[in-house]
């Protein structure tokens, strides 16, 4: 076994991978080995570190030493700067927009000292490919607990006790599905790992798959067990995730080598498998019922859920599916104890299985936000916490406007509430939701009638058209939100809107429906003037609507900075623009299709938008 | 790989420790080896593969050793601080191959100060 | 006068002997030169009556059946089907023409198919003229004495 | 069973029922569009939603598939209900404005006009509401599982797998009986052949054949059986209480030992379009004898009325004799019974319509008891009988349209004239031919024919019943057409001489009998395996064959065979026929 006194983890998650995270490592290889530094330094990719906005990411230790957006011509002076001299780049660190001086200890940037790890504990520490690493980090070790030295309604109490709560959006407390899992009649129960992930926005399953695949397999492994009668898993991967794909292949394959998954698992008498079934990309296939419909080969159509699928789930049996997130959670609960995990979050779960959020939730932050990537927190942490701490706060010193949380299906909170703590009754009480973590920071410069309309435009698009109400309710609100942002709104389509939404929300068949709405509703509730501003004065506060702006030229500008530069004449599509070089130019108001190109190409802002 | 018994976790997670230690960066005691330009003049190479050839020898574990850029005091080159647990640094100077090797023994390991080589024990304030 | 052929019937009874009753009842002229023998079943035909018929001065014989599938007694004329050939070859060996031999199927119903055969074959006969045999004298006689019956 | 209250009314109703059957049961209606008896609750067009209370909690739920629970009260017109309800049906409304059941149903709710217009707007009565209702009764009814969704959200329809006409489609036709808005249409060509109306066959898988049908049980017909085609359906099963249905129940084939058989196996009517010319087949309204005597029977495709094919009553009907009887290219029989029934028609045409009737005929037959009478009864009532062959039927050109779609050419040979009579229908008196198979039931009994096809009796005059067959007689229009007094008078005649038959317990038979001359019988079996009724046997004590005289026939084929002409029959020995021979010769 070779001795190395450095480990560089290159991140390889699918951010990096898009960024070039590959070359970067061969090029390290081979300064390494220029440097016959190879017996002392190995190079290992990682899943996803977290911090994707500063992607690529390679991250020195011990030493810690946490190096971003590197490009391959850095890495010569890297390696012998920083491997060989020992001294670490500073021009490669990391430094917060606020102070500018680099931080060369990843623990000590804020992004990362004020998470805390549970499910994404093994990310940037190990290679997701070598289920040793796994291992030596206390991998299996909850299982091994479970399978000798718990039955399975202790696990199960365990589980129930710790409040932990579905991640995938729902909040059911997982003890309690799990129960009722249990108890249902069936001689043939399944678990399925919903890794269908299909929000806009929302990529925390799939760096917990990319960085820690085995973490969610020994969580099914435990909750099959604990279910009992339960022998086939699945899970139930969008195709969308390649990547995930292949290393969840890999670790079953590991997994079923090491005799963890298939045949009387480490000789404890336990026999369960794992297959990985692909989903088309239907957002709808998200939703449980339809994702069971997809696994039997049938549409991914939602079905009413009057019987719940723990009783009747795939093929008419008792299923239970959690989240990726949620299966994560399981081993590490199940080795520290139920208390280490309820000491973590809000409310007290005791009595009332609905009674807290415990444990910690990952969000996808992004947005107009620094630091952009996945972010672990506690339950309860106050949201202000989020965007201003850890995210780093709003780009270029722009003003804050909202968060939206829950992807598509969630709401936007305004300033107001920031002070928040998120978890999911708060979350709930405003009018958004936890949904599976997407949290999107829009600023002044974001008008919220166009998120609305994005979010709603992407429900809408992915209903999959079943049942009246979602069909062609959400079709006719978007057609109302596209005659508001351009200027054709009414002040009675407003009421329209906020009706329709309601009766969308009460009588749609399945979550979809049901939440599609919440953007709309949210930005109605706490933005309702930047409505009346797009109906009654048809403007757009942020500019943001085009065809609600009047574009006009600054004389002064154009002629003093740009010299008459005649770009933007090049440029338009309508020959709005009049002037020759070197001259003033003059927009035709009747001519002008308000597309905003002008505006984009003048490099000297001459063009003022109102 | 044949069928893991449970025991076998066990044995996986040992031979995969040091790998971890480096990564966690929380070893027993920690080596740094002075590798400013000086240092690598005088030889701080030989003496950093010294300590590695020591750890693989003793196959130890839970070591650390890094290297780190000029420690300010050029003319006593090679050198290489010494921290074990949570004691004070060491600081041995003018180290050559079989100096290094002792004071692996006796200070990585066994814990005591080697004084004839050191130059200074505790470490300079940082403001 | 005109050679007038003598000629030999063999009808079965349930096709061609009703199928001439009706040529006769349809009052359909035809050559009076066939003189008919009706047996129950053209499978009753025994080559041998054929050959005295012809020894005993027949100038042509003609058997006839019901068609294949209508024989009343299922199978009868397929037997006959099998012996007629065999005798136009062996008639050949005693100098008998073979054309005088004829084998013909006539249904119940068929009354003018009955007559038309009837016509044609004496005419064919009338062409190929007297079957002149050299036939020992004693054996031109037939044999006469009854046989007891048991 | 489970109690709970819908609108403060006590329900009781067992376990897994659905809120909307319990509310049909406490007499509230609930608006439903996609539900359907036939199929599981789809619950998709959420029109159907009621509260489910319970406790504090209210919770909006399909009543279509929402199983009943304990102590829950039911809210099937709150005013949240009702809000829901109109918000839906103006959606539906926007997109389908002139479907009739999505307007019948807003109106019931109280929508008039939707808020908002539908950019996929459909104009069309019968444009389709995704209701889906098709897609489940092809799937679980009919298990032809043809029909499905295609695409998702707004751009969702009805679709065909790869968007063309499958084979599994079976044209049950239960998607467009379904179809609410009438969306789905069957296509006549392609309804497997059957003309519509005029289908001899079924109108239903299962049906009473007739009124008068005996016994008077319905009857299903496979071939359009949606059960023997996919295994599904068995809907008629679950209906009928003392479920007497069995789909197992197969066609047996019983053998019977009989000693006699009387072959009475009928006629065919000939096919009236093998002659062009009366337009038979090519021309509306231009009717068979059997088609015009079904339709007017009362249990006929039209109850009893005279009607042309667009439903009207016809101003002038034609009747026409020997349509295919004494005919040279046909048949050169008559066949006796087409005068008198087709004054019957002139009759009946006359009592149930006020149309003016022409009868063309060569001879007019009426010669049984009171059938001359009849006809002059006929000539009474201003029946324009016409002495003449019809030489053809055309369709009537645009300008006489008016007074009748079809032309009759014929000559009045009485009057010498030649005419052209406009009338709304024709019928034609097919000829009455031989059954089409019966060459095989001929060869079957081994009885023989006669010139015209029909069986031929042993004796026109003397013995009109039986066969040359022994035990096989014959009756009614298979040994040639009669009417139904000749038909009773020859069937009980053969009936009766039958039965003396079987009243004396023993049969005569003819005394023309094979049998063996033991003492020249070599033994050698060729005879055994030659005789067609193995009415030889070896008596292997005595090893020489030994004759069976009941079985054997006399054919007197073993007779010739014998080598060793052992063989002789009674009536038939070699002797008599050489003998026979002999004199012919002379």
């Amino acid at each position: 076994m070779k001795r190395y006194r450095l480990q560089l983890m290159v991140c390889a998650g699918t951010g990096c991978v898009s960024n070039h995270s590959v070359e970067i490592k061969d090029a390290l290889d081979r300064e390494i080995e220029k440097h016959k530094l190879q017996n002392e330094a190995e190079v290992v990719f990682t899943g996803c570190n977290g911090f994707c906005g500063a992607g690529p990411i390679v991250v020195v230790q011990p030493d810690g030493v946490f190096y971003q957006l590197l490009k391959t011509a850095d890495i010569p002076h890297l390696v012998e700067e920083h491997l060989l001299k020992g001294r670490p780049v500073k021009k490669l660190m990391y430094s917060p927009p606020a102070e500018k001086i680099p931080i060369p200890k990843m623990s000590d940037i804020p992004f990362f000292s004020d998470q805390t790890l549970i499910a994404l504990r093994n990310r940037g520490m190990i290679d997701p490919e070598q289920i040793d690493d796994y291992i030596a980090r206390g991998g299996y070790k909850g299982l091994v607990k479970a399978l000798t030295m718990m039955t399975p309604d202790e696990v199960l109490k365990e589980i129930k006790s710790s409040g932990l709560r579905g991640r995938g959006g729902g909040g059911f407390p997982t003890g309690v599905k799990w129960e009722s899992c249990k108890h249902a009649h069936g001689d043939i129960k399944h678990v399925i790992c919903n890794a269908d992930e299909g929000d806009p926005g929302a990529f925390m399953d799939r760096s917990i798959i990319e960085g820690d695949p085995h973490a969610v397999i020994e969580g099914m492994i435990i909750g099959a067990y604990a279910i009992e009668k339960v022998h086939q898993g699945y899970i139930y991967v969008r195709m969308e995730y390649p990547l995930a794909i292949k290393r969840f292949q890999i670790a079953i394959k590991q997994a079923r080598e090491y005799g963890l998954l298939g045949e009387n698992i480490l000789d404890a008498g336990f026999t369960f498998d794992i297959d990985i079934r692909r989903g088309a990309g239907a957002f709808v296939c998200g939703e449980s019922t339809a994702l069971m419909a997809s696994v039997e080969g049938k549409p991914g159509e939602p079905r009413a859920k009057y019987i719940h699928t723990v009783e009747r789930g795939l093929w008419e049996r008792p299923t239970c599916l959690n989240n990726v997130e949620t299966w994560a959670n399981v081993p590490q609960i199940i080795l520290k104890g139920a208390q280490w995990f309820s000491s973590i979050g809000t409310g007290d779960v005791s009595a009332d299985p609905w009674g807290g959020s415990k444990g910690t939730k990952v969000f996808s932050l992004a947005g107009k936000v620094n630091n952009t990537g996945l972010v672990e927190v506690p339950m309860g942490i106050p949201l202000r916490d989020i965007v201003f701490k850890i995210g780093g706060g709003i780009r270029d010193g722009k003003k804050f406007k909202a968060v939206q949380t829950g992807g598509p299906s969630g709401g936007f909170i305004p300033e107001s509430l920031l002070d928040l703590p998120v978890d999911y009754e708060e979350l709930t009480k405003v009018g958004s939701m936890m949904g599976s973590g997407g949290m999107v920071v829009t600023d002044e410069d974001n008008c919220m009638v166009d998120m609305a309309r994005y979010f709603l435009a992407f429900t809408q698009a992915e209903s999959c058209g079943k049942c009246t109400p979602c069909r062609e309710g959400t079709k006719q609100m978007l057609d109302i939100l596209d005659r508001i942002s351009v200027g054709e709104g009414t002040e009675e389509d407003l009421v329209t809107l906020e009706d329709l939404s309601n009766v969308i929300v009460e009588s749609s068949l399945c979550a979809l429906g049901g939440s599609a709405p919440n953007p709309v509703l949210t930005t109605l509730k706490y933005f309702r003037e930047e409505y009346e501003a797009h109906v009654k004065d048809k403007k757009c506060p942020s500019h943001t609507c085009r065809k609600l702006n009047t574009y006009s030229i600054d004389e002064k500008i154009c002629l003093k900075l740009g010299h008459g530069c005649h770009v933007c004449v090049k440029h338009c599509p309508d020959a709005a623009i009049i002037g020759e070089r070197k001259q003033v130019h003059y927009i035709d108001p009747a001519k002008c299709s308000k597309c905003g190109v002008c505006y984009d190409v003048c490099n000297f802002k001459a063009v003022q938008v109102a | 790989m044949a069928k893991l018994k449970i025991e076998d976790l066990d044995r996986i997670a040992e031979e995969a420790r040091s790998k971890m230690t480096i990564r966690e960066g929380a070893g027993k005691a920690r080596i740094t080896v002075h590798m400013g330009t000086c240092g690598i003049a005088a030889g701080a190479r030989a003496i950093m593969s010294a300590f590695l050839d020591e750890i693989k020898a003793h196959n130890i574990k839970d070591v650390i050793i890094t290297t780190s850029g000029c420690a300010g005091l050029c003319s006593r080159e090679p050198m290489a601080t010494v921290e074990f647990g949570n004691q004070a640094p060491v600081k041995y100077v003018d180290l050559t191959d079989e100096k290094a090797r002792k004071i692996f023994k006796e200070h990585v390991l066994g814990g005591k100060f080697v004084m004839e080589y050191a130059l200074s024990v505790g470490s300079e304030r940082i403001r | 006068m005109a050679f007038e052929p003598k000629i030999i019937g063999f009808l079965c009874n349930w096709c061609s002997y009703t199928g001439a009753d009706l040529a006769g009842v349809s009052r359909i002229k035809s050559a009076p030169n066939v003189r008919v023998i009706r047996t129950m079943c053209s499978g009753r035909v025994d080559p041998s009556f054929i050959l005295k018929a012809f020894q005993i001065g027949a100038d042509g014989v003609i058997v006839m059946g019901c068609h294949l599938g209508d024989c009343h007694y299922q199978e009868g004329n397929y037997k006959t089907i099998r012996r007629i050939p065999f005798l136009k070859r062996l008639v050949k060996g005693f100098g008998i023409d073979p054309r005088r031999l004829r084998l013909e199927w006539v249904s119940a119903s068929e009354g003018d198919r009955f007559a038309r055969i009837v016509n044609e074959f004496t005419e064919e006969i009338r062409s190929l003229g007297p079957l002149k045999l050299q036939v020992h004298t004693e054996l031109r006689k037939t044999i006469h004495e009854p046989v007891e019956v048991v | 069973m489970v109690t709970l209250k819908i609108d403060d009314k006590q329900v009781q109703v067992p376990e897994d029922t659905s809120i909307l059957k319990a509310a049909e049961k406490a007499g509230i209606w609930i608006p439903t569009l996609c539900y359907s008896e036939l199929f599981e609750p789809y619950g998709v067009c959420r029109l159907c939603v009621v509260e489910a209370v319970r406790g504090k909690r209210s919770r909006v739920v399909t009543s279509c598939n929402y199983p009943v629970r304990e102590g829950i009260n039911v809210l099937t017109n709150s005013p949240k209900i009702q809000w829901i309800r109109k918000t839906i049906l103006e959606l539906m409304l926007a997109r389908w404005p002139n479907v009739k059941v999505v307007k019948d149903l807003a109106r019931d709710v109280g929508v008039e006009k939707p808020r908002f217009v539908s950019l996929q707007r459909d104009e069309a009565e019968d444009a389709c509401i995704l209701c889906g209702k098709c897609v489940s009764v092809c799937r679980e009814v009919v298990q032809a599982n043809v029909l499905g969704f295609a695409y998702r959200g707004i751009k969702r329809e009805i679709a065909l797998p790869f968007g063309v006409q499958s084979e599994a489609c079976i044209v049950c036709g239960a998607c467009a009986h379904v179809c609410p808005t009438g969306h789905i249409k069957m296509v006549v060509e392609d309804y497997k052949g059957k003309k519509p109306e005029f289908t001899l066959g079924p109108k239903t898988a299962i049906y009473v054949p007739t009124l008068q049908a005996v016994p008077r049980v319905p009857v299903i017909d496979a071939d359009s059986c949606i059960h023997f085609k996919t295994g599904g359906c068995e809907y008629c099963a679950k209906v009928c209480e003392p479920n007497a249905i069995n789909f197992g129940m197969k066609d047996e084939v019983e053998e019977i030992e009989v000693g006699q058989i009387l072959v009475a196996t009928g006629f065919d009517i000939f096919d009236a379009s093998a002659m062009a010319q009366y337009g038979y087949g090519t021309l509306d309204n231009v009717y068979s004898s059997l088609e015009f005597e079904m339709m007017l029977n009362s249990t006929g495709p039209t109850n009893g009325q005279v009607l042309t094919k667009d439903g009207r009553e016809p101003r002038s009907v034609a009747i026409v004799h020997c349509i295919g009887s004494r005919d040279t290219n046909h048949h050169s029989y008559c066949s006796r019974v087409c005068c008198m029934y087709a004054l019957k028609y002139a009759h009946l045409v006359h009592d149930r319509t006020k149309a003016s009737i022409y009868q063309f005929y060569i001879d007019m037959r009426a010669f049984g008891k009171g059938y001359e009478e009849f006809y002059v009864r006929i000539l009474d009532k201003g029946v324009k009988v016409i002495r003449g062959k019809v030489a053809e039927v055309v369709e009537a050109p645009p300008a006489q349209k008016d007074e009748g779609s079809l032309v009759v050419r014929c000559e009045d040979t009485l009057a010498g004239k030649l005419l052209e009579i406009p009338v709304d229908m024709v019928v034609l008196c097919n000829a009455i031919e031989a059954r089409r198979d019966s060459d095989a039931v001929r060869r079957l009994f081994s009885i023989s024919k006669s010139p015209d096809g029909f069986f031929l009796e042993r004796h026109p005059k003397l013995d009109p019943t039986s066969t040359m067959t022994d035990g096989v007689y014959i009756a009614g229009c298979a040994q040639g057409p009669k009417d139904i007094p000749d038909v009773v008078a020859q069937a009980s005649s053969a009936a009766a001489r039958m039965l003396s038959f079987i009243s004396k317990g023993e049969v005569e038979i003819d005394p023309v009998r094979a049998f063996v001359q033991e003492e020249y019988c070599s033994g050698c079996k060729i005879c055994n395996s030659l005789c067609p009724y193995t009415a030889i046997e070896f008596l292997a004590e005595k090893k020489v064959s030994h004759v069976n005289e009941a079985l054997c026939k006399g054919c007197g084929t073993c007779v010739a065979a014998c080598p060793s002409s052992a063989m002789t029959g009674h009536g038939f020995t070699d002797a008599q026929i050489l003998a026979e021979l002999d004199g012919i010769m002379v």
